[in-house]
C-alpha cells in the first residue's frame, strides 16, 4: 500500500520491467529519451544506466498569471505524450488544468505530495508572480507569492515554464500593471530551470523533465538559466534559411516572390538571430513545422521582454527614429552653429591681421 | 536599465539620437570651421590650372610615394589592410546594408557574412599591429598622444565588439548588440573631435595640396 | 624701438591661419610617414624632426583658437598653451631642421602640405624673436646693405669689369626697355662669377637684349627663409621698382632656389598685386632658347654625370622638364639619381639653413643623404642649377672627401655655346 | 481525429510541381553517413547520427531519405509500439524509425553498423528467456 501511494519507491527500470517491457524496449525508450534530452546518441548506454535506477519523482506543478498556453503546449507533447510523461517518467501529483480533484481535496493533494516528498520534489511553475497587489492572482484564497514561497520549500528544484515564468512573459510587459515577476526573482535558494518560450516547445519541457528523472539533477544551463542543450544555439544559426541570409536574399513582404521562394525573413523583422531556442531543429507539432518555416519571422518568444522589443515586424537593430528627418534637423542645425564658428574664426584671423605690427629688422630680436 | 533589452532599446533610441546628432553637427561645424577660413588670393602668374591638379591629388595619394613605401612599407600595408578592412565590415555586411537601407533608403549588394567574417578577424588582428607599430616605432611612439590611443580604441572597439556578437560571444545577445551599437555610437561622438575627422577633411586637404602644386606646375 | 614679443608671434600665427592649414591639422593622423621622406629624420633618426612634429606650436594655436572644440578644451585646462619656451625649443626644429624642400608634402597620405605650414609657422616665430642668429644677419644685411652676404653694386661693378675683359663681351647695365632684367645672388656674385659670363655669352649668341639694374640686382631674399613677409616684401620690391623702372618684360631668377620662390610665386602676393612683368628661371629661357633654335652647341661633354634638382626650383618651383632638355644638348652620360625630379632629395642646406651657422654641423650629417645617393650613381660630375645647392655641396663633398666637380647648368650650355665666327 | 502529420503539406515551387526544394542540408549528412561508412570498414566503428536534431528546411528529411532509400533488410520491431528498421541502398547504413504505442514517431535516426544494436537479441533478455523457457519445460521446479 506504502508502495502504491509512493511511486518512487520503485525505480523506472523495475516498474518498467513489471510491465512486460523488454530490454529492447527500454533501449528504444532510452533512445527515444536522449534524442528528446538533445544528447547524442553516444550517450543512449548512460541514460539507460541512468535510467534504470532512476525513481519517478513527484511533480508539482502551479499555475499563476498565464493563458494555459504552456499546459497546451504539453498536453501536445508527442514525444513522450503527456500520458507516457506522467506514467512512465513522472508523478504529477498536482496540477490545476489536468488533475481530476479539485478545490481542498486539490490542495491537500499539494499538501500530501510535499509532505512525502519533502526535499526531493520538483515545482514547475507556469505564469507570472504578481507583486503589485497579491490580490491580483490567488489559488484557494492563497495568493500566487505565498503559494510559490511555500511549495518551493521542501523542493530539489523548480522549473520555471514558460516566458512568464522565466522572465515574466507577457504580464511583465510595459507597462506591466501586475507588477509581475519572475519566479528566478522570488526563488533564490534553490535551483530554477528556465524553460521560456511562449509556449514553450513541448519535447523541450519534457526534456528537461526527463533529464532530471534520468540523472537527478539539471541540465547545464545558459546565463538566462536556461538548459544549453536546447537554447545553446541561435534560431538563426540552425534556421534552414540562413543560407538566403549569407546570400543577402530576403523576402521584402509576406507575399512577394521572395517569400515564396523560401528566403530570409530578416527586414520582415525575424528575430532569429537575437533568439535562443530549439524550435529549428525540434520543430513543432510532431515536428510538423515551425515559425520560419511557415513563414514568419521568429518573434523572440523565448527572450526576455520579447514584447517590448520594439515591434514584431522590425529588425532588432534598426533605430526607431526617423533618422532622415532628424539628420535632416541636425544638418541644418551644424550649418548654422558651423557658420557662426566660421565667422568667428574669420574674425580671428583677420583682428590677427589688423593687429599686425610690421616686423622689420629692428625687432628680430627679443628683449629680455 | 534592468535587462539587456531595455539597454537595447535605448542604445538604438535615444542612444543613436544623440550620437547621430553630435556626429553630424559635430562634422558640419568641423568642416565649415575649415572651409569658411578660405584662402588668400593668388596674384603669382600660374603654371597650371589647380582644379584638375587638385582632383588628382585627391585621387593619386591614395597610393603611396615609392619610397615611402619602402621606408615604412609596414605603416603604408597595415593602413590599406585595415582601412579596407574597417570598410568591407562596415559597408559589405548585410545586416549592415539592411540598416542603412532600412533608415535612409540605400542599398547595394553585400558579400557573404562569412567572408566578412574573415575580413573582420584580419582587420582586428591588423589594428592590433598597428597599435604595436604605434608603441614600438620611434617616430609614431614620440608624435603619439593620449588622443591617438583614444581614437585606435573607438575604432577597434566595433570591430571587436561586432565580432564578438556575430560569434554570440557575449551573452545574451541584446547585450552583444547592444554593446555593438553602443560602440558604434562612442565613435560617432568622438569622430568630430578628433583626428578621426581625416576621413572628412582629407579631401580638402589632399585638394589644396594638389592645387597648390598644380598652380605651380607640379603635379603632387 | 620696437621688439619682439611672443604676443606678436601669436598675433603672427593667428594671422597665418586659413583654409589649407586648418584642413591639414584637421587631417593629420601622426602616421609618421612624412619622417621618412625628411633628410633630417632619416639621417639622425631623430623623432623630433618628423616633418609635421616641427608645427607643434602652430598646430596648438589652430586647435585652441580655431576649433570649437578645441576652445572648449581650453577653457576646460585641457590644452597645452604656446609658451616662450615652447617655441625656443621648436626654434631649432623649424630652423635648423628643415629647408623648407617639401618632400614631405609630396608623401603625405592625407595630403597634408607641411612645407606650406613650416613656411607659414615661421612667420610666427620670427614676429616672437625665435629665429637663428645667423638668419638675422642676413635678414639685416640684405635690408640695409642690398645682399644676405653684403655684397654691394660697387663689388658686382668690379666682376663685371673683370668679366668683360675676359670675355671681351658687354654686360647691360641699367639699359631700359630691354627684355630681361637679369638678377644674381650674392653667391653668383663672390664665388661663381662664370654664371654672369655664361650669361653674357648664350644672351649674345641667341640676341637676347637683357640688362642688370644697378637698383637691385640682388635675387636672394632673407625674408622667404627667416620667414617674415614683412622683410620679403621689402626685398621683393626693390626688384619690382626696378623692373618697372627699366620697363623690362621679363625678370630672369638665376641659378637659386629660393630667390626664384620669392620672386616667381611668392613676390606678387607680398605686394598685393600681379606683377607687369614675367618672371623666368633662367633654365625655362634657356630651354625656350634651346626649342626656337636660339641657343646652339656643339659637342658633347662625355663624362658620367648627373643633376642635383634644387628643390625650390623643381618640385616647388615646377621648373621639371627645361634641365633635362638642356642637358641632353651637352651631355651624353647623363643619369638620373633614384629619387630624382619632384621626388630629389634636398642638399640640406636650402631653406635659410646655409645661412644659420649653429645648423652647420647637422647640415653636413644630413648631407649623408645625398652621398649616398651620389655614391648609388658612380658620377664624375655633379650638375645643378642652384647656387646655395651647389655651394651646400660642395661643402658636402669635402666634409665626406667625394671628389666631384659641382658645375652650374647655365655655365656648362656655355661652354659647348657654339662659337659665333662672324665677329 | 485526424493527426497533424496526416495533413498534406505541399512544398510549392516555382513549376508548382510536387518535387521537393532542395534546403542543401541533405548532401552533408551523406557526407557524414559515408565518413561513417568507411571508419566502420576501418576500424569497426559505430555511428549514429540524431535526425531530429537535424535544422532541415522542409524537404530536406524527405531528400535525404530519398536518397537513402530501403535496401534488402526490414525489420519490424514491436516494444513500447512499433519500430521500422530497414538497410538502406547502402549496407552498413540503417535507418531506425521509433513509434510509440499511439504510432507518433519518438525517435529517427540513422545508425552505420552492421546490424543495429537494438535488433540483437539483449543478454538480459536472453537471461529472461532462459529462466522463462525453463519454466516452460519444467513447469514443476521452480515455486
Amino acid at each position: 500500500m506504502a508502495e502504491e501511494r509512493n511511486p518512487m519507491a520503485k525505480t523506472l527500470g523495475e516498474s518498467l520491467r513489471q510491465s512486460g517491457v523488454s530490454r529492447r524496449g527500454f533501449l528504444k525508450f532510452c533512445s527515444a529519451t536522449a534524442s528528446m534530452m538533445a544528447l547524442p546518441p553516444t550517450m543512449v548506454s548512460a541514460v539507460a544506466e541512468s535510467l534504470e535506477k532512476a525513481k519517478r519523482p513527484s511533480v508539482i506543478w502551479l499555475s499563476f498569471q498565464e493563458c494555459t498556453g504552456c499546459t497546451e503546449s504539453l498536453t501536445r507533447s508527442h514525444s513522450p505524450t503527456v500520458e507516457n510523461l506522467i506514467f512512465d517518467y513522472v508523478s504529477l501529483d498536482y496540477h490545476h488544468t489536468l488533475q481530476v480533484a479539485s478545490g481542498s481535496a486539490a490542495e491537500a493533494a499539494r499538501e500530501a505530495a510535499m509532505h512525502d516528498n519533502e526535499g526531493k520534489y520538483l515545482v514547475v511553475v507556469d505564469g507570472s508572480i504578481p507583486l503589485g497587489n497579491p490580490g491580483f492572482s490567488t489559488i484557494a484564497g492563497i495568493s500566487n507569492l505565498q503559494m510559490l514561497e511555500e511549495t518551493v520549500a521542501g523542493a530539489a528544484a523548480v522549473v520555471a515554464v514558460g516566458s512568464c515564468a522565466a522572465f515574466g512573459g507577457l504580464p511583465h510587459a510595459k507597462p506591466n500593471p501586475t507588477g509581475a515577476v519572475s519566479v528566478s526573482e522570488i526563488v533564490k535558494d534553490k535551483p530554477v530551470v528556465n524553460v521560456s518560450g511562449c509556449p514553450p516547445i513541448p519535447t523541450v519541457i519534457t526534456g528537461v523533465l526527463a533529464h532530471f528523472l534520468t540523472f537527478g539533477s539539471l541540465p547545464e544551463l545558459d546565463s538566462l538559466g536556461r538548459p544549453m542543450v536546447f537554447f545553446g544555439k541561435s534560431i538563426h544559426d540552425r534556421c534552414y534559411r540562413r543560407p538566403f541570409y549569407d546570400k543577402g536574399l530576403f523576402a521584402e513582404t509576406f507575399d512577394d516572390e521572395g517569400a515564396r521562394k523560401g528566403w530570409c525573413l530578416f527586414r520582415l523583422g525575424c528575430k532569429g538571430p537575437m533568439t535562443y531556442n530549439a524550435c529549428a531543429t525540434t520543430k513543432w507539432n510532431q515536428g510538423a513545422s515551425w515559425p520560419v518555416e511557415s513563414g514568419h519571422g521568429c518573434l523572440g518568444c523565448s527572450e526576455p521582454d520579447f514584447w517590448d522589443t520594439g515591434g514584431f515586424y522590425n529588425a532588432l537593430s534598426i533605430p526607431d527614429s526617423d533618422v532622415i528627418r532628424n539628420a535632416a534637423y541636425v544638418v541644418g542645425a551644424g550649418v548654422a552653429l558651423g557658420a557662426a564658428a566660421g565667422a568667428l574664426n574669420r574674425r580671428k584671423q583677420s583682428k590677427a591681421a589688423s593687429k599686425h605690427e610690421t616686423v622689420t629688422i629692428d625687432d628680430l630680436d627679443k628683449k629680455s | 536599465m534592468s535587462t539587456s533589452v531595455d539597454f537595447l532599446l535605448w542604445v538604438r533610441g535615444p542612444g543613436f539620437d544623440i550620437a547621430l546628432v553630435v556626429f553630424l553637427i559635430g562634422i558640419v561645424i568641423r568642416l565649415l570651421e575649415v572651409l569658411i577660413l578660405g584662402r588668400k588670393p593668388d596674384f603669382a602668374e600660374p603654371r597650371g590650372a589647380e582644379l584638375g591638379a587638385g582632383l588628382r591629388t585627391l585621387v593619386t595619394r591614395t597610393l603611396p610615394e615609392q619610397g615611402s613605401f619602402r621606408r615604412s612599407p609596414f605603416t603604408v600595408v597595415g593602413g590599406y589592410i585595415w582601412h579596407i578592412g574597417f570598410f568591407i565590415s562596415l559597408f559589405l555586411f548585410i545586416p549592415h546594408i539592411e540598416l542603412i537601407n532600412a533608415t535612409i533608403g540605400l542599398s547595394w549588394p553585400g558579400i557573404a557574412s562569412n567572408l566578412v567574417d574573415a575580413v573582420a578577424a584580419v582587420t582586428i588582428v591588423t589594428l592590433v599591429a598597428m597599435l604595436f607599430s604605434r608603441m614600438s616605432h620611434p617616430v609614431k611612439r614620440y608624435l603619439s598622444g593620449p588622443e591617438d590611443y583614444l581614437t585606435w580604441l573607438v575604432t577597434i572597439l566595433p570591430m571587436i565588439t561586432g565580432y564578438l556578437a556575430y560569434h554570440r560571444m557575449i551573452d545574451p545577445y541584446p547585450l552583444a548588440l547592444g554593446l555593438h551599437i553602443l560602440s558604434v555610437e562612442i565613435l560617432m561622438v568622438v569622430f568630430p573631435f578628433t583626428k578621426l575627422m581625416h576621413a572628412f577633411t582629407f579631401f580638402i586637404a589632399r585638394w589644396y595640396n594638389g592645387a597648390m602644386a598644380g598652380r605651380r606646375g607640379v603635379q603632387s | 624701438m620696437s621688439e619682439a614679443t611672443l604676443e606678436r608671434g601669436m598675433n603672427a600665427f593667428r594671422e597665418q591661419m586659413d583654409a589649407p592649414i586648418a584642413s591639414f591639422f584637421s587631417s593629420c593622423v601622426n602616421c609618421g610617414m612624412c619622417a621618412e621622406a625628411c633628410l633630417f629624420y632619416t639621417e639622425t633618426g631623430d623623432p623630433r624632426y618628423t616633418p609635421i612634429n616641427k608645427l607643434e606650436p602652430l598646430r596648438r594655436v589652430w586647435e585652441q583658437e580655431y576649433t570649437l572644440w578645441g576652445k572648449v578644451k581650453s577653457v576646460l585646462g585641457l590644452s597645452q598653451p604656446v609658451t616662450d619656451e615652447l617655441l625656443e625649443e621648436w626654434e631649432s626644429l623649424i630652423y635648423d631642421g628643415c629647408t623648407l624642400c617639401g618632400r614631405c608634402s609630396m608623401v603625405c597620405p592625407v595630403g597634408n602640405d607641411i612645407s606650406y605650414m613650416i613656411r607659414h609657422a615661421r612667420e610666427g616665430f620670427v614676429a616672437a624673436g625665435y629665429s637663428p642668429e645667423g638668419m638675422k644677419g642676413a635678414s639685416r644685411r640684405a635690408v640695409t646693405i642690398g645682399s644676405p652676404m653684403g655684397v654691394k653694386y660697387p663689388a658686382l661693378a668690379a666682376q663685371i669689369k673683370h668679366v668683360e675683359a675676359d670675355s671681351g663681351l658687354q654686360i647691360p647695365v641699367d639699359v631700359e626697355g630691354v627684355d630681361y632684367m637679369a638678377l644674381l645672388s650674392s653667391m653668383e656674385i663672390m664665388n661663381f662669377p662664370e654664371y654672369l659670363e655664361a650669361l653674357a655669352r648664350i644672351f649674345k649668341q641667341a640676341g637676347v637684349t637683357w640688362t642688370i639694374s644697378s637698383e637691385a640686382f640682388e635675387a636672394t631674399n632673407a625674408g622667404i627663409q627667416i620667414g617674415s613677409s614683412d622683410i620679403a616684401r621689402e626685398l621683393v620690391n626693390r626688384v619690382v621698382v626696378a623692373a618697372e623702372k627699366l620697363k623690362v618684360k621679363y625678370v630672369i631668377s638665376p641659378e637659386c632656389g629660393h630667390a626664384y620662390t620669392a620672386i616667381r610665386w611668392e613676390g606678387p602676393n607680398l605686394i598685393g598685386r600681379p606683377y607687369s612683368f614675367k618672371v623666368v628661371h633662367i633654365l625655362e629661357l634657356l630651354d625656350e632658347l634651346r626649342a626656337s633654335g636660339r641657343l646652339k652647341t656643339e659637342g658633347m661633354d662625355e663624362t658620367r654625370l648627373t643633376f642635383h634638382d634644387p628643390c625650390q626650383i623643381v618640385r616647388k618651383g615646377g621648373v621639371l622638364e627645361p634641365p633635362r632638355n638642356l642637358l641632353k644638348m651637352v651631355a651624353s652620360e647623363f643619369v638620373d639619381m633614384h629619387d630624382a625630379r619632384e621626388m630629389n632629395w634636398c642638399c640640406g642646406g636650402g631653406g635659410g639653413v646655409s645661412a644659420n651657422e649653429r645648423a652647420e654641423e647637422l647640415r653636413l650629417k644630413v648631407f649623408k643623404r645625398k652621398k649616398t645617393q651620389l655614391d648609388e650613381l658612380n658620377v664624375e660630375t655633379l650638375v645643378t642649377a642652384c647656387a646655395n645647392c651647389r655651394l651646400v655641396i660642395e661643402e658636402g663633398l669635402e666634409e665626406y672627401r667625394m671628389e666631384i666637380p659641382v658645375v652650374g647648368l647655365t655655365e656648362m650650355l656655355a661652354e659647348h655655346l657654339v662659337e659665333d665666327k662672324s665677329e | 481525429m485526424q493527426k497533424l502529420q496526416d495533413i498534406a503539406v505541399r512544398v510549392e515551387t516555382k513549376e508548382g510541381s510536387d518535387s521537393t526544394i532542395d534546403h542543401s542540408n541533405a548532401i552533408p549528412v551523406m557526407h557524414e553517413v559515408l565518413h561513417a561508412l568507411k571508419r566502420l570498414k576501418e576500424r569497426g566503428d559505430v555511428t549514429s547520427i540524431d535526425l531530429n536534431s537535424m535544422p532541415f528546411g522542409p524537404g530536406d528529411e524527405e531528400t535525404l531519405l530519398s536518397y537513402l532509400g530501403c535496401g534488402e533488410v526490414t525489420i519490424e520491431l514491436q516494444s513500447l509500439g512499433k519500430s521500422r528498421i530497414c538497410e538502406t541502398f547502402y549496407p552498413g547504413v540503417w535507418l531506425v524509425d521509433h513509434y510509440n504505442a499511439t504510432g507518433d514517431r519518438i525517435a529517427l535516426s540513422i545508425e552505420i553498423n552492421r546490424v543495429p544494436e537494438i535488433v540483437r537479441s539483449q543478454p538480459e533478455d536472453i537471461s529472461d528467456a532462459i529462466i522463462r523457457l525453463e519454466q516452460q519445460l519444467n513447469p514443476d521446479s521452480t515455486a
